[in-house]
């Protein structure tokens, strides 16, 4: 898809281009180190100052506090990247989904199930 | 010679490698998910490949930003797996045929694919689920040797699915031209439709991924006539990993046969679709 | 609209870097080889491009044989040098253009290339000797802005000269496509013969360097009928490089005007060339 | 170039394919780790500790320590990643141009002189 195509939105989605790969670096090269256990571990120790060594911006850090994934997309996370953060609070690709679309862990999972029955 | 056999399309959630870990097949959540699978059990206990080519996308485990290929293809005597810092138990190391890695990535390149050639590699759920999901039995994956092909859903722009499909088709060539007698089966994981981002999360498409799964063994260049951001809104921007199968298909034989299909919702958050295809002698 | 105005075709040694940092321009071994650039540097001078499209290799600095892309493209802010281990004192950061390196990303990969994107990227001195030669004042190199296109020479398959010959051409179509008012250059650095490694080292080819400087302009897919394989025998394993000039030359129009060539042995281990063409209007 | 016309010979040169790839990556790996000046470091301090390190065959091992570079090439050895060794070595690429092709640098410059004269 050209730069231009990306343009379009789509409802409910960020597509992951370009734009938002430049405001994101930062903060999804945190996210990716967390592939690494010594660096989950440091995280914990010191949310703050392992923010400040990979210079995320403080909507980002803000963000990152809160937990709050849509911020997070908005300001560039990709949700590959963002998943190994959100794993380290203890939240699943399903967690994390409800509190995306606003509604219960158990309203997202029987959403699903719902379209599973169509 | 070597032989392409067939080919498979799988979903790869890790929630499948989770089920699998803690034996749930039979659980009412699963049963009808693992039952899709008995076909190509049975076919591959009967064929017994020796190579399987697994066409798959990496999460952020091997690949980030800093160095995003469109199409990467491992040349590695062993490829390791690792705990993609939230998730599986990881799997232990899976054997490389580099011999046969090189030559697919020489013919490739000759064929004017810009491949990205990886000597060393980590292979995520997208590659591990299925190669659990296929081969249950440490013994077998122990057995057959991969060669992991993968393709960029992380970053866009993706690949487009006519360029998919003609890499299916030159890696048929490829493997085709190999002189080792071997049997080759090619896996296309990922997909079906869903959505993990933003406030459509949840989103699926039963009535596109029927029609997907329809046309794939007789008519694969439907897909084309959609763009990936059409794709991305009709499937769901991780619904797009669909193109992987595409890959698949284009690598074997016009004709072949279906030899079985199976379609689930919800797997996690994904609808979850199962194909086996058999080449044409 | 964005428009190309020229390439310039130029080696890349490390030598000729370590000749501009000790001032040694006028020396005997090197004057006629600096010669060479000053219609070059009044050309750019006069023309003051925007943008600069470095078409180079690497050399083992940003890349490794893990993840070894046949092409990459920068789409970072700035562009870090270093010291690769051995040589050249390092410059300071390059400026880059990352929504028009991101343009060219999305249309190439629509055009089926198969493009690593790389949002952060060391240049080692195929990049950074070219700019030095180029804009030997750094408050000019400052002031530009630049995009690195990266080829794979270093490990085999490379991609074939027709490969390169269309890459280019696609690189030309994603510059006529971008919106912004801007003068872009387009530099292809590497060559020409030379051989680095194996008995051979030391091996240069004047005749067919000065035939392909000859046909470069007007003829271009003159290069085509050679394999990479007869090309490193023909100019040395090294001398592939020279498919860098072709990518340049593809970009440009099909009538392009020569405004000035040079060609000298040796410099270092190589044969030297500079090329600098003229987009018509 | 297809792996079969690989195997086609240049006289004097190896080409750098898959199958020399194979036998040469933890060669090409330590050298490739000489990027940074702290593992140069480590590499004068105790070579033998920094090759065991790397995992390199003693055939690889031998050829280091005699700064062979043809040795090196056919072991697997990749002429880009080999000069970051042979620089710690104060070789630069006319010193094992010389080196490899069996003459003294002196000669091995005047050759290149000449054939600017042709
Ligand atoms: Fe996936
Ligand atoms: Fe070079």
């Amino acid at each position: 898809m050209s730069s231009q195509e990306n343009k379009k939105a789509i409802p409910g989605t960020i597509v992951f281009d370009g734009e938002q790969a430049m405001k994101g670096y930062a903060l999804n090269k945190m996210c990716y180190s967390f592939n690494e256990e010594a660096n989950r571990e440091a995280f914990k120790v010191d949310e703050d100052a392992y923010c400040e060594k990979f210079e995320i911006t403080d909507a980002q850090r803000a963000a990152v506090k809160k937990r709050d994934v849509l911020a997070l997309l908005n300001l560039g996370g990709n949700i590959y990247y963002l998943a190994k953060l959100t794993g380290m609070f203890g939240l699943n690709m399903q967690d994390i989904g409800a509190q995306q679309s606003g509604v219960t862990l158990e309203e997202f999972k029987a959403k699903l199930l719902a379209a599973g029955e169509n | 010679m070597a032989r392409l056999i067939g080919g498979i399309g799988s979903s790869h959630v890790p929630a499948i490698g989770n089920a699998i870990e803690q034996n749930m097949q039979s659980d009412p959540y699963w049963k009808s998910f693992f039952d899709g699978y008995v076909p190509a059990w049975k076919w591959l206990e009967e064929r017994k490949p020796d190579v399987a080519i697994l066409v798959y996308n990496d999460h952020g485990l091997n690949f980030f930003l800093d160095k995003m290929p469109t199409f990467a293809i491992g040349a590695a005597p062993q490829y390791l797996n690792s705990d993609e810092g939230w998730g599986l138990k990881p799997l232990p190391p899976f054997q490389g045929h580099p011999e046969l890695s090189w030559h697919i990535i020489d013919s490739l390149v000759n064929d004017e694919f810009d491949i990205t050639m990886c000597q060393e590699m980590q292979v995520d759920h997208g590659f591990t689920v299925p190669m659990n999901l296929m081969w249950p039995e440490q013994a077998k994956r122990d057995q057959i040797k991969v060669i992991p092909v993968c393709v960029n859903v992380v970053q866009a722009p993706f690949p487009t699915a006519r360029r998919c499909l003609k890499l299916g088709e030159a890696i048929g060539r490829a493997v085709a031209s190999y002189e080792e007698d071997l049997d080759v089966v090619i896996l296309g994981t990922g997909g079906l439709s869903h959505q993990l981002d933003g406030e459509r999360a949840g989103h699926t498409n039963r009535e596109f991924d029927t029609e997907f799964l329809e046309k794939l063994s007789d008519e694969p260049e439907w897909l084309l006539q959609y763009s990936n951001l059409e794709l991305a809104e009709i499937v769901g921007p991780q619904g797009v990993e669909m193109i992987m199968w595409l890959i698949m298909r284009g690598a074997l034989n016009k004709q072949v046969t279906e030899l079985s299909r199976n379609y689930h919702i919800p797997i996690s958050n994904t609808a979850a679709g199962v194909i086996l295809l058999e080449n044409s002698a």
